[in-house]
């Protein structure tokens, strides 16, 4: 195949909007195919699939919210055609909704954020059913008794093993860490107030665990640095808590050539104020920061307003919300390796709190001077649907625009945040890196989010011409292209024509085979085989996912050896 | 030949422990299952070949016959009705799910006559749950309500609740409190610390009276609250709030009552209350080792985990209206599809009445009255014995089922798959 | 007045789902156009015509001028009214399940009696009831948040289960007797029951709800004083308590509290 | 008020349900002391119950733990012939809590096909 007269936006490999042919045989990109078929995007966007870091896409957690929330599945509805499976909801939709709409927004790659080992046998029975997309799942280990005890006792390599072990028994993709330390003391309802607050039971820190385990991550090279959500996420005064984070492991180094820390959903975790009636925006201290440590790397978490789902393993935090908006709550405690809850609400534009959070994320994408460091999300659905994606898309794109959205806000969102005074506006460079080149990056893909020789093929085009549009201007128009893409192609296959799915071939499932020393796997096991004997309710040969949950599984190697 | 660690397909416990005893490919013995879980695995007698239904009288057949009976009849009906799915693994779910959409009919499980309404309840409330470890581990109190696992789940309290032992409950049924409220005084309650006896039908109303007590309201509180004193509900809550870790375990005896789905509701609110004290989850007691499964495989296919309606191409969700019940008592059903349960013996006889009168297809691997009501039967192998595949426990959590001896039945996932083949191919040719 | 007579060619025993029988989707069309308008009959795409002879005015008009007549048996024909915002229908029997489903405005009235959900999450006009209705009158849909937020209903015979449930605004008015949980989750409707009703207005946050039977109160409410309203004494209680709720309910007759 | 249940035996053989042991599983009644001896019933034998939906007869049981008033039948065919059709709008009979009138009774229990055999017949001669 051959795509032929566009304008071609590849940031990885300093391609620029250059006019220019894309070649793709057997999946990949190539010097020069011979098949003959073309594919016209003459005048037209050209970018690589999109990739998405960070979103709660399938597993336990995500299932409860469309069972709690019958009111969510109802909208959205599409019926089944000849090709497609029924469609259902708007923040929590099923498997297939999942997949078609990311194909209409020309991506091809998403990642699940969290999936504790014990409940992955369900996440993966959910990816599998998520069409088109490529897409795998981070691990969570920040609660995790076995990791509490490594940490305790000073054992890295134990728990590099360890990590080793879970990626494998939840073929899960990277180093997930949710609240350290919160998870395991939410066993008792309780929580911990800031990182060298200890974990009740275990006398470890925070700060001693998400060291221990960003060494770990390191002793083993893993394709993904450690992917953080912060101790006191979502409330007032967090920056600081986020801010003593990164100081604390700013002395860490990547043993790849990545970021050494992935803070999550960044705009959950830069506020001000000592409680919500002075609740502020904290962005510019957090994007201050990140210009000048280039190691460390975040997503936006933008709020969108609406309808969102909730859905996190920071436990604690539901209890929280759900109390304070007088919402549905679910919880759920998994037995020794983490917690989480699920909480619907409503972000209102004339809601001071919501307002600010939403200026918050565009901050924090705006003032932190390298794209490569903040890419976007809006960690779907806590912040809003992934589907939503084009409109933040404009908002980063038009400043006219923002001051649109500004003037039907709360006013608070103005007076509580830098965001009026912020002149930039991205071009289309910058989005190809937020949305594609940076995410593959920043999770370790190299076969995603460019289109160099070897890359994979999948392609977004967007009818839009970039040399005559001026997004920021008409930001409308740039919202319009990029909620329908005029082609998405996936490993060749043009699966999306005029943002209509015309194809559902089924994406592979990436996860980390990371080896270590036998003589520390033989460790790990020992203390294992104790655990499942007193403590977890099932037997260790039932716990692995088998290879049947994983049917078109892309296996990356890492580890020690 | 001993198959360790097999799990049981029996109840919700979903045991993963047991030991199977297996000579020529047939099972001999079975260590570590309960009464039930023994007798399920062990077997029973089996309907031996497919049979249709000729002048009154069930005959055998082949299974191509019997499929093509079956796909004719689900894609001549306008309302066909597609049921039951607990005994079944999640395989079987969503091949069923995808039958169900090609042919415009009804799905639904057997959650809509045991926890359906506390599902509603759920879509009310959200669910503070956990896995059955944690309760395990942590729990100092367990309140069973409505709930008889001593007959219902024989090994739940010895794996994990008022008799388990973890990390934080060295001492097992020692250093646990149990609390058992019911209508009568079950096997369960013999065993409680604190028995408390409803009338029933009054579940809402005693669940009201303890969420005052708990919020410190009880002066508001009438001395006696349906036929309990006060001070009876005044321990109770004292015991709750007191816990450090609860775990409030509801059966039927919840949601089979005048009240239903609300008394689930209230529970639900109760557990969310007392958050606010100390830590406390709440967890039905399903019954079927994967009716839960359906109810999951269900919510990622189609957004909604029972009683989905695809007469018009996309999903429709609302029990009362499109529960299987509700259908057949209505008599609006114009063919069934009985897969993996018996609604001819769990429905009431007057529903049952609305099966009789339509084209019934069964697919099970056991007789039961059911099969007097069939007009195709399609023996399957048994899920969890004969065949693999996946099913959720009681808490949500996820195992992979062993397949222990070979059968001589095609598994349901592939009757399934066989019916759908057929129901696209009278698709195309019309 | 255009009047429009639907007329079913025969008793169904598969339900039909007729949003589309509506003054605003009549309206603008002909009869033989009407006749063309699109139903289902369980999984089967009919043509209105294929179920019902049509009959009546044949030129378009407004709305709000329309008023379709429906003669026969509509216990099974379902959703009815759908949306509409304006105009009148007329059942002259029963009605299946969800009639006047979201309406805005205009006014069923219906001489037999109607299924479930009947005014679901209506917004505003007037439903009137001969006969009886079923579970669920003025309800929400599942998960939601609200059920009917504005208008009015009045039941002349007796209501099912869960009256009102998760009422946001209008009023209800049975003149019978209602079933469990009516006004459950009330947030600020109104609600008069003529005859009895089992444990009203459990967690109601707002509103009121009157009985002027009997009723079992539940143990979270507080009694406060006692009401002459049209010339009944009635007991007043504050709840519901468990939700710190601001609701008043009113009970003529109180079940022994306790027993 | 009759409640129907899960038991040991009706478990054990609610994959069985033409054989004897589940017959002998779930078609009784058991009934408080105090019920049981005010009925008159004589060791072994049989009570007709009835209630707005339908009547079986079953054989009735002693049983401590209830309440007088309270009657429990297995679930199964024999108590699902005394279960009202209605859902409440929520998809789910009233299993539990059934208004029930007892009475001894010298008829015999139907076996699980005498019990179905009307049905299907019936409905095709209709």
């Amino acid at each position: 195949m051959i795509i032929k007269g566009g304008f071609v936006y590849d940031p990885a490999n300093g391609v620029y909007g250059e006019e220019m042919d894309i070649s793709i045989e057997g999946g990949k990109v190539v010097e020069e195919s011979r098949d003959g078929k073309e594919i016209d995007a003459l005048g037209m966007l050209v970018m690589p699939g999109g990739v998405d870091a960070h979103a709660h896409i399938a597993g336990a957690k995500v299932n409860c919210g469309r069972i709690m929330r019958p009111e969510d599945g109802r909208r959205g509805i599409e019926p089944k055609t000849k090709l497609l499976r029924p469609q259902t909801g708007y923040t929590v939709p099923n498997c297939y909704a999942v997949g078609y709409r990311y194909a209409r927004l020309g991506y091809t790659c998403a990642f699940e954020a969290a999936t504790p080992i014990l409940e992955s046998r369900h996440t993966h029975e959910e990816l599998e059913e998520i069409p088109i997309i490529d897409k795998g799942a981070l691990t969570l280990f920040g609660n995790n008794w076995e990791v509490l005890e490594c940490v305790r006792d000073g054992d890295l390599d134990k728990l590099a093993a360890f990590i080793s072990w879970g990626l494998s028994a939840s073929r899960g993709y990277g180093v997930k860490v949710v609240n350290p330390g919160g998870g395991e003391a939410w066993g008792f309802g309780g929580n911990v107030k800031g990182i060298d607050d200890p974990v009740p039971n275990f006398g470890v820190t925070p700060r001693e665990i998400i060291r221990g385990l960003m060494k770990a991550n390191e002793i083993l090279r893993l394709p993904h640095s450690v992917h953080l959500h912060t101790n006191n996420l979502g409330k007032p005064g967090n920056y600081e808590t986020t801010l003593a984070t990164l100081k604390a492991v700013e002395d860490i180094a990547a043993t790849r050539d990545r970021q050494v820390l992935h803070v999550t959903h960044m705009q959950f975790s830069a506020y001000g104020g000592t409680g919500w009636r002075d609740f502020e925006s904290k962005a510019p201290e957090i994007a201050d920061y990140f210009n000048s440590h280039a190691q460390f790397t975040m997503d936006m978490g933008q709020l969108i307003f609406g309808s969102a789902t909730t859905m996190t393993a920071d436990a604690p935090l539901e209890y929280g919300n759900a109390r304070l908006l007088h919402a549905k709550w679910s919880n759920h405690d998994i037995e020794l390796e983490e917690s989480s809850g699920v909480v619907p609400l409503v972000y209102g534009r004339k809601m001071p709190i919501n307002a600010i959070q939403w200026a918050i994320g565009l901050e924090l994408a705006l003032l932190t001077k390298n794209p490569w460091q903040v890419i976007m999300t809006t960690d779907h659905p806590n912040g809003g649907p992934f589907v939503n994606y084009p409109e933040v898309i404009a908002l980063l794109m038009s400043r006219a625009k923002r001051e649109e959205e500004l003037a039907s806000l709360h006013e608070l969102a103005s007076k509580r945040s830098s965001l009026p005074s912020i002149e930039r506006e991205m071009d289309w460079n910058d989005i190809a890196i937020v949305t594609r080149a940076a995410p593959a990056k920043i999770l370790g893909l190299p076969e995603k989010g460019h289109l160099g020789l070897g890359a994979d093929g999948d392609v977004a085009i967007y009818d839009i011409n970039p040399t005559d549009l001026d997004p920021s201007k008409d930001h409308s128009k740039v919202k319009e292209a990029f909620a329908k893409a005029k082609y998405t192609i996936k490993g060749g296959e043009v699966v999306v024509r005029d943002g209509e799915v015309v194809a559902v071939p089924q994406g592979r499932t990436y996860w980390v085979d990371a080896s270590v020393p036998e003589d520390q796997a033989a460790k790990v096991k020992a203390d294992l085989v104790e655990k499942f004997a007193k403590y977890y309710s099932i037997q260790m040969s039932n716990y692995m996912v088998q290879d049947a949950y994983v049917t078109h599984p892309r296996v990356v190697k890492a580890g020690v050896i | 030949m001993i198959v360790e660690d097999v799990l049981c397909p029996f109840c919700g416990c979903l045991c993963d422990d047991i030991k199977v005893e297996v000579e020529d490919d047939k099972i001999v013995g079975v260590k570590r299952a309960c009464r039930l879980g023994s007798s399920k695995i062990l077997g029973h007698e089996r309907t031996k070949a497919p049979m249709v239904r000729v002048d009154g009288e069930l005959v055998e057949t082949t299974y191509e016959e019997a499929y093509d009976r079956t796909a004719r009849i689900l894609k001549g009906a306008k309302r066909p009705l597609l049921y039951g799915w607990c005994s079944t693994v999640c395989e079987t779910h969503k091949k069923g799910i995808l039958l169900a959409e090609e042919v415009g009919g009804v799905i639904d499980s057997t959650a809509t006559v045991c926890h359906g309404p506390s599902i509603i309840g759920i879509e009310e409330k959200g669910l503070a749950g956990s896995t059955l470890g944690q309760i395990k581990n942590r729990a100092d109190l367990i309140v069973f309500w409505g709930a008889n696992p001593a007959e219902a789940h024989p090994r739940h309290t010895m794996r994990y609740s008022s008799n388990s032992s973890g990390m934080f409950t060295p001492e097992g049924r020692r250093g646990r409190k149990v609390i058992v409220v019911d209508v009568r005084e079950t096997r369960t309650a013999k065993n409680a610390d604190k028995f408390l006896l409803i009338r029933p039908g009054t579940d809402y109303e005693v669940i009201s009276a303890l969420r005052m007590i708990v919020a410190d309201k009880g002066d508001l509180v009438p001395d006696y609250v349906a036929g309990v004193a006060k001070a009876d509900l005044e321990e109770v809550a004292g015991i709750m709030k007191a816990a450090k870790f609860g775990a409030l375990l509801f059966g039927l005896g919840m949601t089979h009552s005048r009240g239903r789905y609300k008394n689930v509701d209230n529970a639900l609110s109760l557990v969310a209350d007392l958050n606010g004290f100390t830590k406390f989850v709440v967890m039905a007691m399903r019954g079927h080792y994967n009716v839960a499964g359906f109810g999951q495989v269900s919510a990622w296919e189609t957004g909604f985990p029972m009683s989905v309606d695809f007469s018009r191409g996309a999903p429709y969700f609302n029990p009362g209206e499109t529960a299987a019940c509700d259908l057949l008592a209505r008599k609006e059903a114009d063919a069934m599809m009985v897969v993996a349960a018996d609604p001819a013996s769990n429905f009431p006889r007057m529903t049952v009445e609305g099966m009789a009168e339509i084209p019934v297809i069964q697919i099970d691997p056991f007789p039961n009255p059911t099969t007097l009501l069939a007009d195709v039967v399609i023996p399957s192998a048994v899920c969890g014995v004969e065949a693999e595949g996946t099913a959720y426990r009681m808490d949500g959590l996820s195992l992979r089922m062993k397949k222990v001896v070979d059968s001589p039945y095609p598994t349901d996932e592939e009757i399934i798959q066989n019916i759908l083949d057929r129901v696209r191919r009278l698709g195309d040719d019309n | 007045m255009r009047e429009i007579r639907v007329v079913p060619r025969r008793d169904f025993r598969v339900p039909v789902e007729a949003e589309k029988i509506s003054p605003d989707i009549f309206a603008p069309l002909t009869i033989e156009e009407i006749r063309k308008v699109e139903v289902w009959e369980g999984n089967r795409k009919q043509a209105l015509i294929d179920l019902f002879e049509i009959s009546g005015d044949g030129d378009p008009a407004k709305p709000e001028e329309v008023l379709i007549k429906l003669d026969g048996n509509f216990s099974r024909v379902k959703r009815v009214g759908e949306k509409m915002t304006c105009g009148r229908i007329g059942a002259l029997g029963d009605i299946g399940m969800h009639a006047g489903n979201g309406m805005a405005g205009g006014e069923i009235a219906i001489k037999g009696s109607a299924g479930d959900w009947l005014g679901r999450e209506m917004r505003g006009g007037k439903i009137t009831v001969r006969g009886d209705a079923g579970d669920y009158v003025g309800a929400g849909y599942r998960g939601e948040a609200c059920g009917m937020r504005g208008g009015e209903i009045l039941i002349e015979g007796s209501a099912g289960d869960y009256l009102g449930e998760h009422l946001c605004g209008g009023t209800i008015t049975v003149l019978g007797n209602a079933g469990d949980f009516p006004g459950i989750a009330n947030r600020g409707g109104v609600i008069v029951i003529g005859g009895d009703a089992h444990l009203p207005g459990a967690e109601m946050a707002s509103g009121t709800i009157t009985v002027r039977g009997r009723a079992r109160v539940l143990p979270s409410y507080q009694y406060q004083e006692t009401v002459e309203i049209d010339g009944l004494s009635l007991k007043k209680f504050l709840g519901d308590l468990v939700d710190n709720g601001k609701g008043e309910l009113r009970v003529a007759s109180v079940e022994e509290r306790g027993a | 008020m009759m409640i129907s249940g899960r038991t040991l035996g009706q478990g054990a053989t609610s994959e069985a349900k033409m054989s004897t042991e589940f017959f002998r599983a779930t078609s009784f009644c058991a009934l408080s002391e105090l019920d049981y001896n005010a009925l008159g019933v004589s060791e072994g034998g049989n009570v007709l119950v009835r209630t707005k939906f339908g009547e079986v007869v079953v054989s009735a049981k002693k049983d401590k733990g209830l309440p007088s008033g309270v009657i429990f039948i297995p679930m199964g065919p024999w108590a699902n012939a005394l279960v009202g059709p209605e859902t409440g709008g929520c998809g789910t009979p009233q299993f539990k809590g059934v208004e029930a009138e007892v009475e001894e009774t010298k008829m015999v229990v139907l076996d699980v096909r005498e019990l179905f055999a009307d049905l299907k017949a019936g409905a095709e001669t209709s």
